[in-house]
C-alpha cells in the first residue's frame, strides 16, 4: 500500500522540478494534477490518523536520534489537509489569473510547488534541525513569490520580508544549536523527555530565541512590519497563499514547540505575554485595516489582526486545566483553518476585482456588487468568517476560545475577541458598502473568466461550512 | 600554544566581522567579509571539520565574496552613473531612519540589548552540562551500514539524507528566486570582449579543465574523506565564474531547456532514488548493499546540478544587470 | 340577533360599493327595523353565546337592554328615514349613510352585548363611526368639533379599556352579568372610577362634555338627533352594565356622581341659556338632562336597596329623553327647512314641554318617578334633591323656552319633503309611550294626584315668569364648549414650553462642549442614547406637523458614520506609528526587547 | 433520518434553496424568479401546515446536528416556534408577492430576492432554534442577510443607514455571544427547556446569572429595538417598503422579541427569572420603550419613520408581556408577536403603496388619499385602529390580555403604560387617517407613478397583500376565541409554560 | 576549556554582533553581511558545542554544511533583491529627473 506520508513531500517537489524543466510559465496542469493527488493523500493520511492514531516515520530507516523522523498526529494531519485544500483552488485560480494577467507568472509553479513541499515537510517534521531547513525552504519560496511581479514595491517588500525571515530563522537556528549542545540530539521525540523545569539556562535561551524567531516569521504584532507590504503587494494568488498558509506554518511550529518540547518550561507569565501580543495584534491590525485606502492592504492588515487570535490560545491553554486547555487548542486550530480558507478567498476575490477594475482603491469600488456579484459574495462570505459570525469556522473558533477563556476565568480575552470582531465588521463592511454604490462614471469592468470566481467562492464557502463540520475536524485533531 | 592560536583566530574573526559591519566603506566591508570567511575556514579546520572548511572557503568566502563584489561593482557603477549621488542609497533612504534623537536612543538600546544577549549566551554556554545523547558513537556504530566510509558524508547523505534533499531544494529554489527577480533585464551580448582580458582568458582556459578534474576528485573522495558533492559543485561553479569573468561564458537569466534539465537533474535524481527505495522500506532507506552506489549516483547528479546552480546564481545576477 | 347587527354593516358596505350604491341607499333607512322588531317581539333571556367570536362573545336581551334597544332602534329608524330626505341633494350622502349605518350597528351592539369585550367593541365602533357624522359638513367648525370629539373619545376609550381590564381582572370573567356581580364582591374602586369617566365622556358629564355642544350643531340634523338622543345614552347603559348598582355601596363615587349629575343639570341650563344656536342649546339641554340620569345612578351607588325602583326610572327617563330630544332635533331640522309654521311649532312645543316636565307629559312622569325613587335614599338626600330637582326642572323649562325662541327665528329654506313623516312618527311614539307609562298603576296614582301635578307645574310657571320677566340673562354669552377654549390654549402653551426647552433631550448635548470632549465615542453614545437625529421642532404638533429639517439628521448621521469608520482618527497619529514600526531599528529593537521580556517570563515564571 | 427529522430542514430549505438559485438567475428572468419565490413560499407553508397538524397531535419535530462536542445545531418545532414560523411564512408569501409588484422594473432584483429569501430562512431558523447556540447562529445570519436589503438602493442615506444598522446589530450580536458563551460555560449546554435550563443552577450563581440575563437581553434588545438600543430602526426605513415591512413585522425586530421570549421562558424559566428579580426591570425597560417610541412617533413627519417609531413602541408590548409573571401576560405578549406582525406589515405595505403609486412619503402629503386609493386606505385604517387597540381588531386582543396580565402580575402601572400608549398611538395614527379620509386634496400628487386603470387604484400585486393582511388583522381579532387562532395558539404555549394553570 | 567551547563562545559573540548589525545597519548589502555573520556564529556554536569534549562530531558538521548552503542560497536571493531594488531606485531617480 502506498504510504501517503513521504509522498506529500516528494510529490510537490517533483512537480515543481518538472514544471521548472518545462519552462517559464508552464506546468500549471501538472501542478493541478499533483495538488489533486496531494489532497487525496492528505485525506488518506487524515483517515489513517483518525483510525490508527499518531505515528512516526523513520526516514532512511535509521530512526531518531541518528536519523530523521517524520511524525504525524492529529494537529499535523489537520494542517496538511488545510494546506492542500487551500492550494488546490488557488492553483485553479492562479491559472486563470496568470492567463489574464501575465505579471510574474514565470516561476510561479515551481516556487509554489516548493512552497507546498516545504510546508508539508514542516508539518510532518519531528526534528528541530530538519524544521530549520523546511523553514528556510518555505521562507525563500515565499520571498521568491512575493518578488515575482518585480515592481519596486514588491521587491522592497520581498527584501524586507527576506531579512526579517532570516533574522527569525537565524534565531531559531541558534536555538537549535543550543539545544543540540545541551542534549546532543535534535529529535523532538528524543528531546522532549529530556527537558524539564530544571533545564539549564541555555535551554531557556534556546526556547526564547526559537519562539521569538518564529513569532517574527508569523508577523505577530509588533513584528508585523514586513507583512502588509509583502502580502498586499504580491500578485493575488501569491498573497492568498502567503496569508492563508505561510504564516500558519510558523504558527504551527510555535504551537508544536510550546505544547510538546517546551511544555515544562512554559510559565503563565510567558503565556500571558503571548496573549497580550495577540490582543495588541487584533486591535492594532484591525485599526490599521480600517485606515487603509487600498483593498489588498486592508486584507493584509486583516491578516495581522487575525493572527492575533491564534496567540490568544496560549494564555488559555497554559496551566489552566485540561478542559480549558483543550478548548483553547481546538479554538486556535479552528481559527487557523477558517482564517486560512477565508483569507485565501478574500485575497482571490480582491484579485478578481482588481483584474476586472484595474485598480484597488476602496473608495472607487462602486458597481462591484452588480458587475461581480459572485466575487463580492465571496468577499462577504469570507468576511463573515473573519467577523466570527455563525455558522462560519471563525465563529466556532471564537466560541471555543471564549468558552475556554470563561472556563479559565480570564474575562479580558473575551472582551478583546468581541472588540476584535466589531472592528473586523467595520473594515469588512467598509469594503462591502462601497461595492454597493452605483458604478462610477468612466469605469470599465473587464469581464473575468469564471475560473477566477468559482475557486474563490468555494474557498469562502468552505470557510463558512467548516463551522458546521467542526466536530469532525476537532475529533481528527484529538486523534493524535 | 594551540590555545593562543585559537584565541588569536577568534579575535581576528571578531575583529573582521565587526569591522565588516561597521566600516563606512562598503567595498572595504565586503573585502573584510571575505577575510572573515577565510578565517572561518581556518576555524573550521581548527575544529577538525575539514569538510566545512572546504565548503566555507569555496562557498562561504569564495562564491559569496564573488557575488558581493559583483553586486558592489554594479552598485558603484550605477551610483557613478548618477553623478554626485553617493550612498546612502535609495534603499537606505527608503528604510526611513532619520538622524534624530530617538534614533540614537534606539541604536544605543539595540546595541545594549544585543550585548546583553551575547553575554547571556556566553554565560549559558559556560554552564552547560554534558549532553545526554552521544550521537558520534551512534554514527560510528552504524558506519558500516551507511555505504560510505567518511562519517560526515554518511550523515549527510544517509543518516540525515532527507535534510540534504531539502537543502538541495533550497539551493535550487534560491536560483529560482534569483531568476524571478533578475528577469527584467534580458542578457545582452557576452560581456567583456575587450582585448585587455587576454591574460585572464588564457588563464581561464587552462584552469577550467583543471577545476573539472578537481571537482571529480572531490566528488569521488567524498565517500571516504573530506569532500563531496557540495565542495565539488562549488569548484565547478568557481570555474564558471572564472570563465564568465574572462568573458568566455555569457551570463543570463533565462536558462534554455538543456540548462534547465541540468539544473533540475540533481534534484530529480535524488527524488527518484528517494522514491525508488521506498519499495523496500521508508523514504531514502537504501538497501545496505546498494547504499554506496546509490549515494554515488546521487552525488554525481548533485555535483552537476549544484555546480550549475551555484554558477547560475552568479551568472544570472551578473548577466541580468549588465547592459 | 346577529342579523340585527350585521344588516347595517352589510348595507354600509353596499352603500360604499359604487355598483350597489343605489340599493344600499334605498334600504339604509330600514336598517334599524329588525332591531325594533327584536326589541318588541322576542321573548326575554336566551343569551346567544358565540365562543369563537372575539374573546368569546355573549349577546342577549335583558330588560334594560330591551328598553335601550327599543328606543335606540326607534330613533335610528326615524332618523334614517329623515336622513334620506334630508340628504337627498347631498353628493356625498353615501359616505354619511355609511357612517350612519356603522354607528347604528355599534349602537345596537352596545344594547345587545353581554360581555365586556363585545360591549367595548360596539361602543368603540359607535364612537369612531360617529366621527364621520360629526365632520360630515367639512367646514372649519366641523373639523374642530371633530377633533375635540375624537380627542375626548380616545381619552374615554383609554380609560374605558383600563377600567374594563381592572374589572375583568377583579371578576375573573368578562361575561355579563356575572362579571358585575363577581367584581362587586371586592369592589375595585379604581376600575369604577375609570369606567365612570370613560362612559362619562359619552354621557356628557361636566368637564367631559366639551365635545357635545360642538358636535351637535355641526352634524347634519338626523345625526345630531341620534347623537343626542341615543348615543349619549350608550354611556348611561355602560354605567348600568358595569357599575355595581344594587350590589354594593360606593359612597365616594356615588356622592360624586350624584353631585356632578345635579351640577350638570344646572350647568347645562346656565350655559345653554347663554347660547345663540338652537342646536347648541339642545346640546346643553342634553347635558342637563343626562345630569338627572347621572344623579340617579349616583344615588343607586349610594343606596343599593333603592336601586331597583331607580333602575326603572332611569330607564324610562332615558326613553323619554331619547324620544323627546330626537323629536326636537328632527323638528328643528324641519323648521330650518320649512320655517316656523304652525305644524312645526306644535311639533316642537310638545317635546319641549315634555322635556321641561310639563304635567301629563313623559317628562313629568319621569321626574315624578325619579323623585319618588330618590325618596328612598337615606336622609338628608331626598329633601335636598327634591328642591334642587324642582329648580332644575324650572331651568329646563327656561332652556326650552329659549330654544323655542331661537327656533322661532328660523326662516325656512329648502325642501322639506319626506322630513315630516319620520318626525311625526317619533312624536306619535313619544305620545304613545307617555300614555303607556301613565297606564302603569303606581305612576298614575302619583301623576294624577295634585301634588304630583303641582310638582310638575310650578317649575314651568317659574320658568315662564323668568322668561318673560327678566331677560338679563340674554346678555350672557358663552362660546359653545364653554371651558374648551381655555383648555385648548393651555395645551398649546404647555406643548410650546415642552418643545422649546426640549427638556428630555438636554443632557449629553449640552454637557459636551463644557467638557470639551469631542471624541468619536461620545458622538456614538450621543446617537445611541439621545436619538438626536430628529428632535422635535418648534410648533410641530400632531396634524399640523411641519416639514422636518433634513440637515439635522444628516449631520448626526455623519457623526455616526465617522464613529463607525474611525478613519479620520487613525490617519494622523497612528499611521505615523505604523510607519515608525516599519523602520528596522525600532522593529529590531522591539524584537530584542521582547526577546528579553519573554525570556524573563520563561525563566522567572 | 426520519420524516420528523427532515421536516424542519425542509422548512428551512424551502426558502434557502430558491434564494440561492435566484442569486444565479439573470436579471431579466422575471417569470422564473417569481416562480421560485412563490413556489418556495407555498411549499414552505405546506410543510408548516403538516407540522402544525403534527404538533397539535403531539408529534415532535426535531433535527439535531453535532457541530462541536456538546454543542448541537438543533431545530425543533414546538408550539412557540410554530407560531413564529407560521407568521413569518405567511407574511413572507405576501411580502414576496408585494415585492414583485413593488420592484417591478427596478435594478438588482435577483440580488434583492436572493437576500430576501435568505432573510426569511434566517428568521425561520431563529424560530425553530432548539438551543441558544442555534438561535445565535441564525440571529447573526439574519443580521447579515438583511444588510444588503437595507442598503439596496445604494444611496448615501441607505449606506449610512446600513452602517448604523450593522453597528448596532453586530454589537448586539457580540454582547449576546458573550452571554451565550458565559452561560454555556456555566451549564455545558444551552438547550431551550421548559422551565428554563438555567434554573438548574444553585443560588450561588445568582449574580452571574443576572449578568448573563442582562447580556442576553441587551444583545437581543438591539434587534427588538428596546430603548436606548433602538437608534438603528428609524434609519433603516430608507430601505424599500417590502424590506421595511419584513424588517418591522417579521424578521429582525421580531427575532429580537422572540429571542427575549425564549430567554425568559426557556433559558431562565419564568419562575426562576422572577426569583432572580429580573422580570420587573425588564418590564420597566419595555414600558419606557413603549412610551418613548410612541412619543417620538408623534414628532415624525415622514410616514415610514413614524411607522418605525411605532414599531419600537409596539414590539415592546411583546417584551412587556413576557416580563409579566403570569400566564395571561404571557398570552398577551406571545399573541402580540403575531398581531403586531400582521398589523405592522399592513401599514408598511400601505405606506409603500402610497409612495409607489403617488409618491407620498410625508404625512403632510396624505391629504385626500382616501378617495384616490380607498382600498389601500381602508387597509391602512384597519391596521392603524388595530395598533391603537380598538376592537374587534388584533391589537385589541393583545392589549386586553396584556392589560389583564399586568394586573395579574401585580403591575397596575403597566396597565397605565398600555393605556397611555394607546392614547399616543391614537394621537399619531388618527391625524393620518383624518388627512387621508377627510381632508380634501389640494393640488397634484407628488409623483403619480401608477394611474388608475380599470377602476383599480394601483397595481394588483401592490393592492392585494395589504388587503389580505388587513383582513387578517380583522379576523385575528374578531375570531380570537376560535380554534387555531393566534390567541388559541398562544394559550397553548402559555399552558405549557405554566403547567398548573388552566385556561 | 576545550577548543570547541572556545569557538562556541566566539560563535555566541558573532551571533549577537550579527543581530545588532542586521538591525542597525541600513544598507541592504550590509544587512546581508550581518546575516552571514549571524549564521556563522550559529554554526560555530552548533559544531563547537557539539565537540566541547574534544571529539569530532560528524552530525553537527553535516548540519553546518547544509546550513552553509542554505546561507548562500539566502544570500544570493537577498543580493538579487537588493540589486533589483537599487535599480528601481535609479529608475525612480531617472524618472524624477
Amino acid at each position: 500500500m502506498l504510504d501517503p506520508l513521504p509522498w506529500l513531500i516528494l510529490l510537490p517537489l517533483l512537480w515543481a522540478t518538472l514544471a521548472f524543466v518545462r519552462g517559464p510559465g508552464r506546468g500549471g496542469r501538472l501542478a493541478m494534477a499533483g495538488l489533486l493527488l496531494q489532497l487525496a493523500l492528505a485525506g488518506g493520511l487524515a483517515g489513517q490518523v483518525a483510525g490508527e492514531g499518531a505515528r512516526v516515520y523513520a526516514v532512511g530507516g535509521w530512526g531518531a536520534p541518528l536519523g530523521i523522523d517524520l511524525a504525524v498526529d492529529g494537529l499535523s494531519a489537520v494542517m496538511l489537509l488545510l494546506a492542500q485544500a487551500v492550494a488546490l483552488p488557488l492553483a485553479v485560480y492562479a491559472r486563470a489569473y496568470y492567463a489574464a494577467h501575465d505579471d510574474g507568472a514565470r516561476y510561479f509553479w515551481p516556487l509554489t510547488g516548493t512552497l507546498l513541499a516545504a510546508m508539508n515537510a514542516l508539518f510532518l517534521a519531528a526534528d528541530v534541525f530538519n524544521l530549520y531547513v523546511t523553514l528556510e525552504l518555505l521562507g525563500l519560496a515565499a520571498v521568491g513569490l512575493v518578488a515575482s511581479s518585480g515592481g519596486a514595491g514588491p521587491v522592497t517588500a520581498a527584501l524586507r520580508y527576506l531579512l526579517a525571515t532570516l533574522l527569525g530563522s537565524g534565531a531559531y537556528l541558534f536555538g537549535v544549536a543550543l539545544l543540540y549542545g545541551a542534549y546532543g540530539s535534535v529529535s523532538l521525540t528524543e528531546l522532549a523527555p529530556l527537558l524539564g523545569a530544571d533545564a539549564p539556562l541555555a535551554v531557556f535561551l534556546a526556547a526564547a530565541l526559537m519562539l521569538l524567531g518564529l513569532m517574527l516569521k508569523t508577523a505577530l504584532f509588533p513584528f508585523h512590519f514586513w507583512l502588509p507590504p509583502a502580502h498586499g503587494g504580491a500578485p493575488a494568488p501569491v498573497s492568498a497563499l502567503l496569508s492563508a498558509l505561510v504564516v500558519k506554518a510558523s504558527f504551527y511550529l510555535i504551537l508544536r514547540l510550546w505544547l510538546d518540547l517546551f511544555a515544562p518550561l512554559t510559565s503563565v507569565a510567558a503565556a500571558q505575554f503571548l496573549g497580550l501580543l495577540g490582543a495588541a495584534a487584533i486591535l492594532w491590525g484591525s485599526l490599521m485595516a480600517l485606515a487603509q485606502t487600498r483593498l489588498k492592504m486592508l486584507v493584509a492588515y486583516s491578516t495581522v489582526a487575525q493572527i492575533g487570535y491564534l496567540f490568544l490560545l496560549f494564555p488559555l491553554a497554559t496551566h489552566t486545566g485540561a478542559l480549558a486547555a483543550s478548548g483553547a487548542l481546538q479554538g486556535g486550530v479552528m481559527q487557523a483553518l477558517s482564517h486560512g480558507l477565508a483569507k485565501a478567498a478574500m485575497f482571490t476575490a480582491a484579485g478578481t476585482v482588481i483584474l476586472s477594475l484595474g485598480r484597488d482603491d476602496i473608495a472607487r469600488l462602486g458597481g462591484v456588487s452588480s458587475r461581480l456579484p459572485l466575487t463580492l459574495f465571496t468577499f462577504a462570505l469570507a468576511g463573515v468568517t473573519l467577523l466570527g459570525l455563525p455558522p462560519s469556522g471563525g465563529f466556532t473558533a471564537k466560541w471555543l476560545l471564549m468558552s475556554s477563556a470563561l472556563h479559565s476565568g480570564q474575562w479580558g480575552w473575551v472582551a478583546v475577541m468581541i472588540l476584535g470582531g466589531l472592528l473586523a465588521t467595520a473594515y469588512v463592511f467598509k469594503v462591502l458598502r462601497q461595492a454597493f454604490l452605483p458604478v462610477e462614471a468612466g469605469t470599465k469592468f473587464k469581464p473575468v473568466p469564471r475560473m477566477l470566481e468559482w475557486p474563490a467562492f468555494l474557498l469562502a464557502l468552505a470557510s463558512l461550512l467548516l463551522g458546521l463540520r467542526a466536530g469532525e475536524v476537532l475529533s481528527l485533531l484529538g486523534a493524535g | 600554544m594551540s590555545l593562543a592560536f585559537d584565541l588569536l583566530l577568534i579575535a581576528a574573526l571578531l575583529w573582521s566581522a565587526g569591522r565588516a559591519l561597521t566600516t563606512p566603506d562598503l567595498f572595504r566591508a565586503v573585502v573584510l567579509f571575505i577575510v572573515f570567511g577565510l578565517l572561518m575556514a581556518l576555524a573550521w579546520a581548527r575544529l577538525g571539520a575539514p569538510d566545512i572548511a572546504l565548503a566555507e572557503a569555496a562557498i562561504g568566502a569564495g562564491l559569496t565574496g564573488a557575488l558581493l563584489l559583483d553586486a558592489l561593482g554594479h552598485l558603484r557603477s550605477s551610483i557613478r552613473q548618477k553623478s554626485g549621488l553617493i550612498a546612502p542609497s535609495a534603499a537606505h533612504r527608503s528604510e526611513g531612519t532619520g538622524n534624530n534623537t530617538p534614533t540614537y536612543f534606539l541604536n544605543g538600546l539595540v546595541i545594549a540589548l544585543s550585548t546583553v544577549l551575547g553575554l547571556a549566551l556566553v554565560w549559558a554556554l559556560l554552564e552547560l552540562p554534558e549532553p545526554a545523547v552521544r550521537l558520534p558513537e551512534l554514527v560510528a556504530a552504524e558506519m558500516a551500514a551507511s555505504g560510505v566510509a567518511h562519517p560526515v558524508t554518511a550523515v549527510l547523505l544517509n543518516f540525515r539524507g532527507y535534510d540534504t534533499l531539502l537543502e538541495v531544494a533550497v539551493l535550487w529554489l534560491a536560483l529560482l528566486g534569483v531568476l524571478t527577480v533578475a528577469r527584467a533585464r534580458m542578457p545582452g551580448p557576452p560581456r567583456l570582449t575587450r582585448s585587455s582580458l587576454k591574460v585572464p582568458r588564457l588563464l581561464a582556459r587552462v584552469l577550467a579543465p583543471l577545476t573539472l578534474l578537481v571537482a571529480g576528485y572531490l566528488l569521488w573522495a567524498g565517500a571516504h574523506q573530506p569532500g563531496g558533492a557540495f565542495q565539488a559543485g562549488a569548484v565547478l561553479a568557481a570555474a564558471a565564474v572564472l570563465l564568465n569573468l574572462a568573458g568566455l561564458l555569457p551570463g543570463g537569466a533565462t536558462p534554455q531547456w538543456v540548462l534547465r534539465v541540468g539544473l533540475g537533474f540533481g534534484l530529480l535524481v535524488f527524488l527518484a532514488v528517494a522514491a525508488a527505495v521506498m519499495g523496500q522500506g521508508t523514504l531514502l532507506q537504501y538497501p545496505p548493499a546498494w547504499a554506496g552506489a546509490l549515494i554515488m549516483l546521487i552525488e554525481t547528479g548533485l555535483t552537476l546540478s549544484i555546480g550549475l546552480t551555484l554558477a547560475g546564481l552568479y551568472l544570472a545576477l551578473s548577466g541580468a544587470t549588465r547592459k | 340577533m346577529l342579523l340585527v347587527l350585521l344588516l347595517p354593516l352589510l348595507l354600509a358596505a353596499l352603500t360604499l360599493h359604487p355598483p350597489s350604491r343605489r340599493v344600499g341607499l334605498a334600504l339604509a333607512p330600514w336598517a334599524a327595523l329588525p332591531a325594533l322588531l327584536l326589541a318588541l317581539a322576542t321573548p326575554a333571556g336566551l343569551p346567544l353565546e358565540l365562543s369563537w367570536l372575539l374573546l368569546g362573545s355573549r349577546f342577549g336581551l335583558d330588560e334594560t337592554g330591551r328598553l335601550f334597544l327599543f328606543f335606540s332602534a326607534a330613533l335610528w329608524l326615524a332618523a334614517g328615514h329623515y336622513a334620506r330626505a334630508y340628504l337627498a341633494s347631498d353628493p356625498r350622502r353615501h359616505v354619511l349613510t355609511a357612517f350612519f349605518l356603522v354607528t347604528l350597528a355599534g349602537n345596537l351592539g352596545v344594547c345587545l352585548a353581554l360581555d365586556a369585550a363585545t360591549f367595548y367593541l360596539a361602543f368603540a365602533v359607535m364612537t369612531f363611526a360617529a366621527y364621520g357624522l360629526v365632520v360630515h359638513t367639512g367646514g372649519a367648525e366641523a373639523l374642530r368639533a371633530g377633533r375635540v370629539y375624537l380627542v375626548m373619545a380616545v381619552l374615554g376609550e383609554g380609560s374605558l379599556l383600563a377600567g374594563l381590564l381592572l374589572l375583568v381582572d377583579a371578576a375573573g370573567t368578562h361575561l355579563l352579568p356575572e362579571m358585575t356581580h363577581l367584581a362587586s364582591l371586592d369592589p375595585p374602586t379604581s376600575a369604577y372610577v375609570l369606567l365612570f369617566l370613560g362612559f362619562g365622556v359619552k354621557a356628557g358629564v361636566p368637564l367631559l362634555h366639551m365635545w357635545l355642544p360642538l358636535a351637535h350643531p355641526v352634524a347634519p340634523t338626523p345625526a345630531s338627533a341620534v347623537l343626542s338622543g341615543v348615543m349619549i345614552k350608550a354611556g348611561l347603559l355602560g354605567w348600568l352594565r358595569f357599575l355595581p348598582l344594587g350590589e354594593t355601596t360606593l359612597p365616594g363615587l356615588g356622592a360624586t356622581m350624584l353631585g356632578l349629575g345635579l351640577g350638570a343639570a344646572f350647568f347645562g341650563v346656565v350655559v345653554g341659556l347663554a347660547q345663540r344656536d338652537a342646536k347648541t342649546v339642545l346640546a346643553y339641554s342634553s347635558i342637563s338632562q343626562m345630569g338627572f340620569m347621572t344623579l340617579a345612578v349616583g344615588a343607586g351607588l349610594l343606596a343599593p336597596l333603592a336601586w331597583l325602583p331607580l333602575l326603572s326610572v332611569v330607564g324610562f327617563y332615558a326613553l323619554h329623553h331619547a324620544l323627546a330630544k330626537g323629536a326636537l332635533f328632527l323638528g328643528l331640522g324641519v323648521a330650518q327647512r320649512r320655517g316656523f309654521t304652525l305644524g312645526v311649532r306644535l311639533g316642537l312645543v310638545l317635546p319641549a314641554l315634555a322635556l321641561a316636565g310639563a304635567p301629563f307629559t313623559s317628562g313629568a312622569l319621569a321626574k315624578v318617578a325619579l323623585s319618588a325613587a330618590l325618596a328612598t335614599l337615606p336622609a338628608p338626600w331626598p329633601m335636598w334633591l327634591a328642591g334642587a330637582m324642582g329648580l332644575a326642572a324650572a331651568g329646563t323649562a327656561l332652556l326650552m323656552l329659549h330654544f323655542l325662541d331661537l327656533a322661532r327665528r328660523q326662516r325656512g329654506r329648502g325642501d322639506s319633503a319626506g322630513l315630516l313623516p319620520p318626525w311625526f312618527a317619533l312624536l306619535a311614539l313619544l305620545a304613545a309611550v307617555t300614555l303607556a307609562w301613565i297606564g302603569v298603576a303606581v305612576v298614575k296614582m302619583t301623576v294624577l294626584s295634585w301634588p304630583g301635578f303641582w310638582s310638575s307645574t310650578w317649575p314651568l310657571l317659574l320658568a315662564a315668569a323668568v322668561f318673560t320677566g327678566w331677560r338679563g340673562w340674554r346678555r350672557l354669552s358663552i362660546p359653545a364648549g364653554d371651558v374648551l377654549p381655555w383648555l385648548e390654549r393651555l395645551v398649546a402653551g404647555s406643548w410650546r414650553i415642552a418643545t422649546v426647552n426640549r427638556l428630555p433631550m438636554i443632557a449629553v448635548r449640552d454637557i459636551a462642549p463644557v467638557l470639551r470632549v469631542r471624541s468619536r465615542l461620545l458622538a456614538a453614545c450621543r446617537t445611541l442614547f439621545v436619538d438626536s437625529e430628529n428632535r422635535p421642532q418648534r410648533g410641530q404638533f400632531l396634524p399640523d406637523s411641519q416639514p422636518h429639517s433634513p440637515a439635522m439628521g444628516q449631520e448626526a448621521g455623519e457623526k455616526w458614520v465617522a464613529a463607525v469608520d474611525l478613519q479620520p482618527t487613525i490617519t494622523k497619529s497612528d499611521r505615523l506609528l505604523e510607519t515608525r514600526l516599519r523602520a528596522w531599528p525600532l522593529a529590531g529593537g522591539l524584537w530584542l526587547l521582547l526577546l528579553a521580556v519573554f525570556f524573563a517570563a520563561l525563566w522567572l515564571g | 433520518m426520519t420524516f420528523n427529522e427532515t421536516l424542519p430542514l425542509l422548512v428551512l430549505a424551502s426558502s434557502l434553496i430558491p434564494g440561492l438559485i435566484i442569486f444565479t438567475l439573470p436579471e431579466d428572468r422575471h417569470g422564473l424568479r417569481g416562480a421560485f419565490n412563490l413556489g418556495g413560499a407555498v411549499l414552505k407553508l405546506l410543510f408548516i401546515a403538516v407540522m402544525l397538524w403534527g404538533v397539535l397531535g403531539g408529534e415532535s419535530y426535531e433535527f439535531r446536528l453535532g457541530v462541536l462536542p456538546g454543542l448541537d445545531l438543533v431545530f425543533r418545532a414546538d408550539a412557540l416556534a410554530l407560531l413564529f414560523v407560521t407568521l413569518s411564512a405567511v407574511l413572507w408569501l405576501l411580502t414576496t408577492t408585494y415585492a414583485i409588484g413593488y420592484l417591478e422594473g427596478s435594478p438588482h432584483r435577483s440580488r434583492f430576492f436572493g437576500f430576501f429569501s435568505l432573510c426569511v430562512t434566517a428568521t425561520v431558523g431563529v424560530a425553530m432554534a432548539g438551543n441558544l447556540f442555534t438561535f445565535f447562529v441564525f440571529y447573526e445570519l439574519l443580521t447579515l442577510s438583511t444588510y444588503p436589503l437595507v442598503v439596496h438602493r445604494g444611496t448615501p442615506a441607505a449606506l449610512r443607514a446600513g452602517g448604523v444598522y450593522l453597528a448596532y446589530t453586530l454589537t448586539g450580536g457580540a454582547v449576546l455571544l458573550a452571554g451565550v458563551v458565559w452561560l454555556y460555560g456555566l451549564l455545558g449546554q444551552v438547550e431551550f427547556t421548559q422551565g428554563g435550563v438555567a434554573s438548574a443552577l444553585g443560588p450561588e450563581y445568582a449574580g452571574q446569572l443576572q449578568l448573563i440575563f442582562i447580556l442576553l437581553i441587551a444583545g437581543m434588545g438591539v434587534k427588538a429595538a428596546l430603548v436606548p438600543l433602538h437608534g438603528w430602526l428609524p434609519r433603516a426605513m430608507v430601505a424599500p417598503a417590502p424590506v421595511s415591512a419584513l424588517l418591522h413585522a417579521v424578521a429582525v425586530v421580531k427575532a429580537g422579541a422572540f429571542g427575549i421570549v425564549r430567554v425568559v421562558y426557556e433559558v431562565f424559566g419564568v419562575e426562576f427569572a422572577q426569583s432572580l428579580s429580573l422580570l420587573a426591570p425588564l418590564a420597566v425597560v419595555a414600558a419606557i420603550t413603549i412610551l418613548w417610541g410612541s412619543l417620538r412617533a408623534l414628532y415624525q413627519d415622514d410616514l415610514k419613520r413614524r411607522l418605525a417609531y411605532s414599531t419600537i413602541s409596539q414590539v415592546s408590548y411583546i417584551v412587556l408581556g413576557v416580563a409579566m409573571f403570569g400566564p395571561v401576560g404571557t398570552i398577551g405578549g406571545i399573541v402580540h408577536l403575531v398581531h403586531q406582525g400582521i398589523m405592522k406589515i399592513t401599514l408598511f405595505f400601505c405606506a409603500g403603496n402610497y409612495a409607489e403609486t403617488l409618491g407620498i412619503h410625508k404625512i403632510g402629503d396624505m391629504d385626500g388619499v382616501g378617495r384616490r386609493m380607498p382600498w389601500t386606505t381602508v387597509a391602512f385604517s384597519i391596521a392603524a385602529f388595530g395598533m391603537i387597540g380598538l376592537p374587534p381588531l388584533a391589537g385589541f386582543v393583545s392589549k386586553w390580555y396584556l392589560g389583564l396580565g399586568a394586573l395579574e402580575a401585580g403591575m397596575p402601572w403597566a396597565l397605565a403604560v398600555l393605556v397611555a400608549s394607546s392614547l399616543l398611538n391614537a394621537a399619531y395614527f388618527l391625524p393620518m387617517l383624518y388627512r387621508a379620509w377627510f381632508k380634501p386634496r389640494i393640488g397634484a400628487w407628488p409623483e403619480e407613478h401608477i394611474p388608475v386603470t380599470k377602476g383599480r387604484e394601483t397595481s394588483r400585486l401592490l393592492l392585494y397583500p395589504p388587503l389580505i393582511t388587513a383582513a387578517a388583522t380583522l379576523l385575528a381579532g374578531l375570531l380570537a376565541a376560535s380554534f387555531l387562532s393566534p390567541l388559541d395558539w398562544a394559550k397553548l404555549v402559555a399552558a405549557r409554560e405554566y403547567p398548573h394553570w388552566v385556561p | 576549556m576545550s577548543a570547541g567551547l572556545l569557538y562556541a563562545l566566539a560563535g555566541a559573540a558573532l551571533f549577537a554582533l550579527g543581530v545588532a548589525g542586521l538591525i542597525l545597519r541600513a544598507h541592504p548589502l550590509r544587512k546581508i553581511l550581518a546575516f552571514n555573520v549571524m549564521g556563522s556564529g550559529a554554526f560555530l556554536v552548533l559544531v563547537g558545542l557539539g565537540q566541547r569534549d574534544g571529539t569530532a562530531d560528524p552530525v553537527p558538521q553535516a548540519m553546518v554544511l547544509t546550513g552553509i548552503v542554505v546561507a548562500i542560497a539566502a544570500t544570493a536571493l537577498a543580493l538579487a533583491l537588493a540589486r533589483r531594488l537599487l535599480e528601481h531606485g535609479n529608475e525612480r531617480e531617472e524618472t524624477d529627473a
